[in-house]
């Protein structure tokens, strides 16, 4: 642990995102009852007010809601569910890659066989079609089919971690004391692909930013006036003349939450992977 | 020898999945909750009209039946009878929308690929130093931007702040994608931003690895010059990941393509897939599905083709001469 | 053979930096190669023999600093610049590599890489180039030398790769060719024929070589004199039989004692171990380097350290080898010792009855087995020797249960366990084990030691006690050396010696009755393979258990085992006690094994047998015999249509030969490794 | 090898610009682009969100309606009469032609009515016609038409966009889409379905001074915003149905102007027929937490100026209106109601709107935040405007609607607030108002018809299930634009319109 904790000392970059990052858990988890406005609260006086006035640090949108609270309280929904989403979809994976990596045989032939057919339909596709057709998205909705579209890609990287420990001698030798099959996938195997898993969760996690934003942005994401930050994009999108900052606020907070991610997530993988 | 036998099995694995992806899109769309019959009429429609007309699209028939219909009809390369335009065929309309989409996703491909493998092999010779560290910042910075908002930043450079180039997308009645190729630059350009980042670090750190091989060092014992050992030792080896990676994400760039269609107004197979999911058109929506799908697996078919061309160590197999 | 030197290195120093620390690599190295002759430099690993190499080519990393002199027929190589030492690379220097696989560009053609080096180095054009690579593969034995060059490198065998790689040095004539570990990757026969090119192109080509190896053996073959680097410093240096008789260093000394070697054997000899492990050097350290290993250290070792010609020509940094003043270790054991008490049992505890295994889709099988029986008693060690892919690991998998044999029985203590692992009962599970080649990747690097050895004493001997099994461990870790500390520490913490002593602490932890050795120590330094043989050696007495020890390195079974078989694709060759097969060999398969095994001894001359070709596609069935398409001997058509019989030698010695028992007896035409 | 990437991409880009210069327009025709962001729903009477540019254009109607007065006036109908309302009589006008150059005879205008009674089609107009008992056609030009029962004002549901002219020799339902055909000033030269309709002057038109342009382009854009960037960029000249924020950015701009040509409602229906409002207290505590000024902002707009607000259904503009004085927010009075119905911790409901309908998404979410501090949480459930209407209107609790205003309020009436009105989207029954409905369409008188409302518009105001916001219908148009016509029935009369 304390070697991660130097490694992290000397790449700023990774300090960075790892700083931005949990600003916006911070921001999460205590920036809206710090707010001194609630994000559904309209002042019809102060519609479309500029950046710094009337005592809106980020202005206000058409109907007079400051957007900097809204910027904030979006952080909320979109955070729990790309963690949800990049949680679930890596355990849903490690179950589906282990099984299938671990029996081999024609258990992995047919597995591979559906999840190239599953990564034929792009994610965002996929997601899209489902929460358009279903329409009204909640986030429970929400999360379960982003998690959907993500699992076979997770399965896949499950199954190659798995397979690189699957032929260690260690596990030959835990097969020839008679551990059982789960003993094996779950104690032997998967501590040693921890590295690998991390990687994936962090990397899914900014996917998922990305996705549900894009979802957000394509009209088949949360519902207003639930401020997600991709809607807040598309529903001002006409003000990108009249009141820039209500777009232009929120696709920074989604660009610097990616970026602050991938910057960290870059940084696990570095540690994770070539940690020998 | 092997290679053909290599793309025969390829191309009916291929077959293969578009079969079953179009057994999965039919029911995936068809389970989905609402009555088509209903959606066509309205809520206020009676319900002797709604069952007329369920009776019409043989709705009532066994969802397999249905679906060897709709199969049949797109093996005979009809797509069907749209819902929401009744009598009218999507092959009228989907053609149309494909290739610009495709003249899209072409010129995106156009764009990043020679970019991104270029800033890519650079920051990989260069690794450790200031211009891979700039590239790697830059290719994470524009990854990490959804196209919409680096489209977003592009209206507003570019066509609210400098007025060069079109918000908007639309090809004027009796002119041709050809006669307004400047609708393209914009949204290729915000698909390309994200492009970029991606295949820029794949190719980056494909090269890392290659310039640490064996062989590499070998080359360079040999006394080879530097540059020569890079182009002509390198390069080919680090660009074969590189062109799978490529392969591989076309799905992420026809995703990319939907959101960017949707924010330019582009005429395209994004779009489309966006109003049918809009108005529940039903076979509208299959059959944007099913072809994404089918260009995303054909994609990776050729790719790999491609692949196995440029490897010798699958073109040939062992022994051979 | 005074001449004027073609390479002399002077004082050479190299440090790596990293961001705490500086690590020195090498320290005040100085050689000297004379035309013509071949220098063989052996150490164990990191004591800095291929940082040596890269300091001669400047092929460090960024990170690293070079000084010293290399004087290359004069002229000062460090102080060129990058673009003046391309005239040097490839040209007037050439390397050959370990792996010569990884060392040719697969996406190019053989000829290419040939052909770009005549190019440059002396501006050929391609046709010229073409022209010159085909010559210098001819001068290679290499059969259709204009059809390789055509070839993609993956397209050609191991030995062949290694021998482009080698022509592909040639090329320009240089005065000097560096061979790092050339023929570490391949099989010992192959490796007998591209030593014996390498030997005959020094001459042909008139150019000195630099030959760096682990292994004396290999280095005897090809050099004329010897330096031995320990830890970044050259400790010794000299004529090689001077250095394996009169060694001067202690560190000489300690590690030709560590070597299985002919004459050596369990019954009479401990091999000799070096405590503790080859540490990093720091720059701040000065003295001997192998001091704190050192047995024979005394209070000057600190200040009259240093190269000195003790003997014409013989440099050495020490005389202490064989100081008197501290005795040696008792190395020699009596002869025979037997345990007290009775002649030890020898009830036969396994028996295989014509063991089949295959792989591989069909069509594409690889008969990995086919065909073998044997029978092992207790008390006794079963050496199984064979080239890469002669099925040894296979049955080794198949007996320990990991894989299922396709046909034929395994009978163990009685009961028939020709099923894999899954089907077996816990106390046959608990009966056999197997101890690894690869010890860091036999034991799970996520778990601590404790663990490792205490989940089969959980699970197959069902002590439930952490406690108790707490003391079964520590008393079991006592006794491979290591303390109680290590109870808590992580494979990763611990030295490739130590891993493998643990991983065969968690073997003997559950008293099996077999235990199936699949290389152990194959992937150890000499001074760690001779603690975990000695190791090996003193468990198996005590426990009374069997061994099967598989091993590619003919010195190790020697040395360990009673019985050896040996083996070729999958069948057996020939069977007998160790005197029988070693002493006298009768399969020409063996006698060609024997005749390639390098010696450490460099006064040893076995006879000259060389195989050619490379062993036939395992996919293939073979009617015959399937050493029949490279035997030296081969009686006829016979050999590639028939099975060949069993001859009997004796009670215990058999082969499978087509040849007479006749001629198998009376035509020994190999010295074998008896002294 | 790197300089030549950079060669080509260079070269690309300036090939796709010289291309872009190289496409322009050198014929001298008057063009009208229109920028439609429904996508083009042609053949009348099936479906509801047809392109009314569209429509207006192909197809004419018996009767229109001028933009200007609000008057019916004659188009393909030149007279028409009844004298109890149970049998009219309507004239035709002579000589004029279909697109395919077949003669408008009163066969037409039979075929199109019985039309809307085909079950296959769900004809949007189907339940006004079941009071139809008999169509005759005494000769080319005359249609008598005998009602079951009489109808006063059935004349105006010829102005509806549904109710255009329809040739009987025409195969509407395989060609509709495809080839939509009619007598209108403007035939379709080429379709492109989703992306572009060409409609050229059509130079037989029965009033030869029109129309005056000579071709429509019409675009089908489905993003609003898109649509205003193309006005913008001199790409298109008009873009109906805009966004009030839109209006805004238009208005500050040199070159464009914003016209309303009339008003529209959004009702938020109150269904009567489920929890919770079937209780009335629960309708009048939901009424209290209302704030119209609030409500206008949102709309951007400015209450008594620009956007209307009241609790029935009869807009302020017509002559049935009758002012009744707002009730005031009272969030204590709304809390009391909602305790008394049952609900004293509050109630949630969910509401249905089509969240890309202007309007919707901001009047939503401001009815979410006006009703919040009463207790009635406002489930939002947003949904694109065509799976809005086909799945969840007329279906739940609470919902917002686009209407357009009907000439004779009883037509609304009767379609949406009758226990039996096919669009009786809030399931309101209330016998009295049924019963007032029922008068008002048999009553020749119009002062006594007026008390009738009168009374109607009293109940709506303590009973009713609506709540009527009237907000503009916004076009958006380039200075260029001259006499853009649209009356309330929505649809637009580009014949008249003119570019500079």
């Amino acid at each position: 642990m304390n070697t991660y904790l130097l490694q992290l000392k000397r790449s700023p970059r990774a300090i960075a995102g790892l700083a931005i990052l949990l600003i916006w858990i911070f921001a999460a988890i205590a920036g809206p009852s710090l707010l001194s406005y609630s994000y559904t609260e309209m002042d019809m006086n102060n519609q479309m007010v500029a950046p710094g006035q009337e005592g809106h640090l980020l202005g206000t949108d058409a109907l007079g809601r400051d957007v900097f609270s809204r910027i904030i309280y979006g952080s909320r929904s979109i955070l729990t569910i790309a963690l949800l989403t990049s949680l679930l979809s890596s355990i849903a994976g490690i179950i589906i890659g282990f099984t299938a990596g671990y029996f081999g045989g024609i258990v992995d032939t047919i597995f591979l066989r559906i999840m190239d057919i599953l990564m034929a339909i792009p994610p965002l596709v996929l997601a899209m079609v489902v929460l358009g057709i279903l329409g009204n998205s909640t986030i429970v909705g929400l999360t379960i089919i982003v998690s959907i579209a993500f699992t076979p890609a997770t399965a896949r990287v499950a199954r190659g971690a798995l397979l690189t420990c699957k032929s260690t001698e260690y596990v030959d030798a835990a097969r020839i004391r008679g551990e059982s099959h789960i003993y094996i996938m779950f104690v032997e195997i998967l501590p040693n692909t921890i590295g690998p898993v991390i990687v994936e969760i962090t990397a899914r996690f900014a996917y998922s930013i990305m996705m549900i934003a894009s979802l957000g942005f394509l009209g088949v994401g949360l519902q207003p006036p639930t401020p997600d930050w991709g809607m807040m994009v598309i529903e001002n999108k006409s003000l990108i003349r009249a009141a820039p900052w209500t777009v232009l606020y929120p696709s920074l907070a989604i660009a610097s939450l990616v970026i602050a991610i991938s910057l960290f997530s870059d940084f696990v993988s570095k540690v994770m992977i070539n940690e020998d | 020898m092997e290679f053909l036998k290599r793309f025969a099995k390829r191309l009916g694995f291929t077959l293969l999945t578009i079969l079953a992806m179009s057994v999965l899109i039919f029911f995936l769309v068809e389970i989905m909750p609402g009555d088509v019959a209903q959606t066509v009429l309205g809520q206020s429609a009676t319900e002797e009209s709604v069952a007329a007309l369920r009776d019409r699209m043989g709705l009532d028939d066994p969802l397999h039946e249905r679906y060897l219909r709709w199969a049949g009809g797109f093996i005979r390369g009809d797509l069907g009878e749209s819902l929401y335009m009744r009598g009218v065929q999507i092959n009228t309309i989907f053609w149309r929308k494909v290739g610009h989409s495709v003249v899209l996703a072409l010129t995106a491909l156009l764009f990043y690929v020679p970019l991104s493998i270029l800033f890519g092999v650079f920051a990989g010779v260069k690794e450790g130093k200031a211009p891979d560290a700039i590239i790697s910042f830059v290719g994470l910075a524009t990854m990490a931007l959804p196209e919409f908002v680096s489209g977003i930043i592009l209206i507003t450079v570019f066509a609210v702040g400098l007025e060069i180039l079109p918000i908007a997308s639309i090809i004027p009645i009796g002119e041709n994608l050809w006669q307004n190729l400047d609708i393209l630059v914009l949204p290729a350009l915000s698909i390309t931003f994200v492009m970029f980042g991606y295949v820029s670090r794949m190719q980056r750190s494909s090269m890392v690895s290659v310039m640490k091989a064996d062989y590499i060092r070998a080359a360079i014992l040999k006394g080879m010059p530097r540059k020569y050992v890079i182009f002509r030792h390198a390069l080919k080896n680090a660009l074969l990941p590189t062109i799978t990676i490529i392969g591989m994400n076309m799905g992420w760039l026809f995703g990319g393509l939907i959101v960017v269609e949707t924010l330019f107004g582009f005429p395209g197979l994004g779009s489309l897939t966006m109003s049918a999911i809009k108005t529940r058109d039903i076979p509208l929506i299959e059959a944007c599905v099913l072809f994404i799908t089918f260009i995303f697996v054909f994609a990776t078919f050729t790719t790999d083709m491609l692949y196995a061309f440029l490897n010798p160590r699958i073109r040939y197999k062992r022994g051979d001469a | 053979m005074k001449t004027e030197p073609v390479l002399e290195i002077k004082e050479l120093d190299v440090a790596y930096h990293t961001l705490t620390d500086t690590v020195v690599a090498l320290k005040g190295v100085s050689l000297s190669v004379a035309k013509n002759e071949a220098l063989g430099i052996i150490g164990e690993s990191g004591c800095g023999k291929s940082t040596l190499f890269y300091a001669i080519m400047d092929y460090l990393p960024v990170s690293s600093s070079r000084s010293g002199e290399i004087l290359f027929k004069g002229e000062d190589l460090v102080v060129k610049t990058p673009k003046q030492m391309t005239k040097f690379r490839g040209s007037k220097i050439a390397m050959v590599y370990q792996n010569p696989y990884s060392s040719l560009n697969p996406s190019l053609t053989i000829g290419f890489q040939l052909e770009e080096v005549s190019m440059f180095h002396h501006g050929m054009s391609r046709k010229e180039a073409r022209q010159a690579a085909v010559e210098t593969l001819s001068d290679l034995h290499l059969g259709d030398a204009a059809g390789i060059v055509r070839r993609y490198p993956h397209q050609i065998s191991g030995g062949m790769q290694q021998r482009i790689c080698i022509a592909m040095a040639l090329l320009c004539k240089p005065d000097l060719m560096i061979l790092d570990e050339p023929t570490t990757a391949l099989d010992v026969t192959t490796e007998a024929v591209i030593l014996d090119i390498i030997k005959e192109l020094k001459d042909k080509y008139n150019m000195s070589l630099i030959y760096i190896s682990h292994d004396i053996g290999v280095v005897n073959k090809v050099s004329d004199r010897i330096a031995v680097m320990y830890r970044g410093e050259v400790v010794e240096f000299g004529n090689q039989n001077t250095i394996y008789k009169k060694p001067e260093h202690p560190y000489t000394r300690a590690l030709i004692n560590c070597m299985p070697r002919a004459g050596v054997l369990k019954e009479n000899t401990q091999l000799n171990t070096i405590p503790g492990y080859v540490s990093r050097r720091s720059a701040a350290e000065t003295g001997c380097p192998f001091v704190a290993r050192c047995e024979k250290r005394n209070a000057t070792c600190e200040e009259k350290y240093g190269m000195v010609e003790r003997k014409p020509d013989h440099f050495s940094a020490c005389d202490r080898a064989y100081a008197t003043d501290i005795p040696d270790k008792v190395l020699s054991k009596e002869a025979g010792s037997i345990p007290e008490g009775a002649e030890p049992e020898h009830k036969t505890i396994l028996k295989i009855d014509n063991l089949y295994k295959y792989y591989g889709p069909h069509g594409k099988r690889i008969r990995a087995l086919d065909g073998v029986d044997l029978t092992l008693d207790r008390n006794n060690v079963l050496g199984v020797v064979g080239e890469s892919g002669c099925g040894k690991s296979t049955m080794g998998h198949t007996i320990s249960g990991l894989m299922r044999p396709t046909r034929g029985k395994i009978i163990f203590d009685g009961t028939n366990i020709s099923v894999s692992w899954r089907k077996r009962s816990p106390e046959t599970l608990r009966d056999i084990q197997l101890i690894f080649q690869n010890p860091g990747r036999s034991l799970n690097p996520s778990f601590t030691i404790e663990n490792i050895i205490g989940r089969p004493m959980l699970k197959l001997l069902g002590i439930k006690s952490k406690q108790k099994r707490r003391k079964l461990i520590v008393d079991i870790l006592k006794k491979v050396d290591l303390g109680e500390e290590y109870l808590f520490r992580r494979p990763k913490q611990l030295s490739g010696g130590e891993m493998q002593r643990a991983a065969v602490a968690r073997a003997f932890s559950i008293a099996p009755n077999l235990l199936v050795c699949d290389e152990p120590t194959s992937a150890l330094d000499a001074s760690v393979q001779a603690s975990v043989l000695n190791l090996l050696v003193d468990l198996q007495k005590d426990s009374g258990a069997a061994y099967i020890f598989i091993s590619h390195d003919l010195n190790v079974i020697n040395y360990l085992s009673d019985y050896i078989m040996v083996m070729y694709l999958g069948r057996i060759c020939e069977y007998g006690k160790k005197t029988e097969v070693g002493g006298s060999p009768r399969h020409p398969y063996t006698e060609a094994l024997l005749s390639a095994v390098p010696d450490v001894d460099p006064s040893l001359k076995r006879g000259e047998i060389r195989l050619h070709g490379a062993p036939p596609n395992p996919t293939k069935k073979i009617k015959g015999c399937p050493f029949a398409g490279r035997c030296h001997r081969k009686v006829g058509s016979v050999c590639d249509t028939t099975p060949p019989p069993r001859v009997n030698f004796s009670d215990t010695h058999f082969a499978y030969c087509h040849i007479s028992p006749e001629v198998l007896n009376s035509e020994i035409s190999v010295k074998g490794i008896k002294k | 090898m790197k300089k030549s990437i950079i060669v080509c991409a260079v070269f690309l880009l300036a090939a796709a610009t010289a291309f872009a210069g190289g496409a322009q327009e050198t014929e001298e025709k008057m063009t009208i682009k229109v920028a439609e962001q429904v996508p083009n729903l042609i053949t009348p009477g099936a479906w509801d969100g047809q392109a009314f540019s569209l429509n207006g254009s192909i197809y004419d109607y018996l009767i229109e309606m001028d933009a200007n007065t609000g008057e019916l006036v004659p188009s393909l109908a030149t007279e028409w009469d009844s004298p109890e309302g149970k049998v009219w009589t309507f004239k035709l006008r002579k000589g004029v032609k279909f697109h395919d150059g077949s003669d408008f005879t009163s066969a037409d205008v039979k075929f199109t009515l019985e039309r809307t009674q085909d079950p296959e089609l769900g004809h949007l107009k189907a339940q006004d016609f079941e009071n139809l008992e008999k169509i005759e056609t005494p000769d080319d030009h005359t249609v008598v038409i005998t009602l079951k029962e009489a109808a006063p004002t059935f004349n105006f549901i010829f102005t509806d966009y549904n109710m255009a002219i329809l040739s009987s020799e025409y195969d509407y339902a395989s060609k509709g889409e495809s080839a939509p055909m009619g007598t209108g000033p403007f035939k379709l030269e080429k379709l492109v379905p989703k992306e572009s309709a060409l409609l050229v002057k059509n130079n037989n038109y029965w009033d030869s001074g029109l129309p005056k342009a000579d071709e429509l382009r019409i675009y089908f854009v489905p993003d609003i915003d898109s649509s205003v960037s193309l006005l913008e960029a001199g790409e298109v000249d008009i873009v109906p149905q805009i966004s009030p924020i839109i209006k805004k950015r238009l208005e500050s701009m040199d070159g464009f102007k914003v016209v309303s040509p009339y008003q529209e409602s959004r009702f938020i229906a109150l269904a009567d027929d489920r929890e919770p409002f079937s209780d009335n207290r629960v309708r009048l505590a939901f009424k209290y937490t209302m704030d119209p000024e609030i409500l206008a902002k949102a709309c951007q707009g400015t209450l008594g100026e620009t956007i209307f607000y009241n609790e029935t259904p009869i807009v302020n503009a017509l002559a049935q209106y009758k002012k009744i004085p707002f009730r005031g927010r009272d969030i204590d009075k709304a809390k009391k109601l909602l305790a008394e119905a049952g609900y004293p911790d509050g109630l949630s409901v969910d509401f249905f709107y089509a969240s890309d309908h202007p309007y919707g998404s901001d009047i939503a979410q401001t009815l979410k935040e006006l009703s919040a501090p009463a207790g009635i949480e406002l489930n939002l459930k947003g949904f694109p405007r065509d799976i809005y209407l086909s799945q969840h209107w007329m279906n739940g609790p609470m919902l917002l609607t686009g209407w357009g205003v009907r000439v004779d309020p009883s037509m609304l009436l009767m379609l949406a607030f009758h226990s039996e009105g096919p669009w009786n989207e809030s399931h309101l029954d209330n016998p009295r108002i049924d019963e007032l409905i029922e008068k008002i369409r048999g009553e020749v008188d119009p002062e006594v018809r007026q008390t009738y409302y009168d009374e109607l518009q009293e109940i709506f105001h303590e009973e009713g299930t609506v709540i009527n916001l009237q907000v503009p219908y916004l076009v958006g148009v380039s200075d260029a634009v001259t006499d853009y016509r649209q009356p309330v029935t929505m649809l637009p009369q580009l014949e008249y319109t003119t570019i500079k």
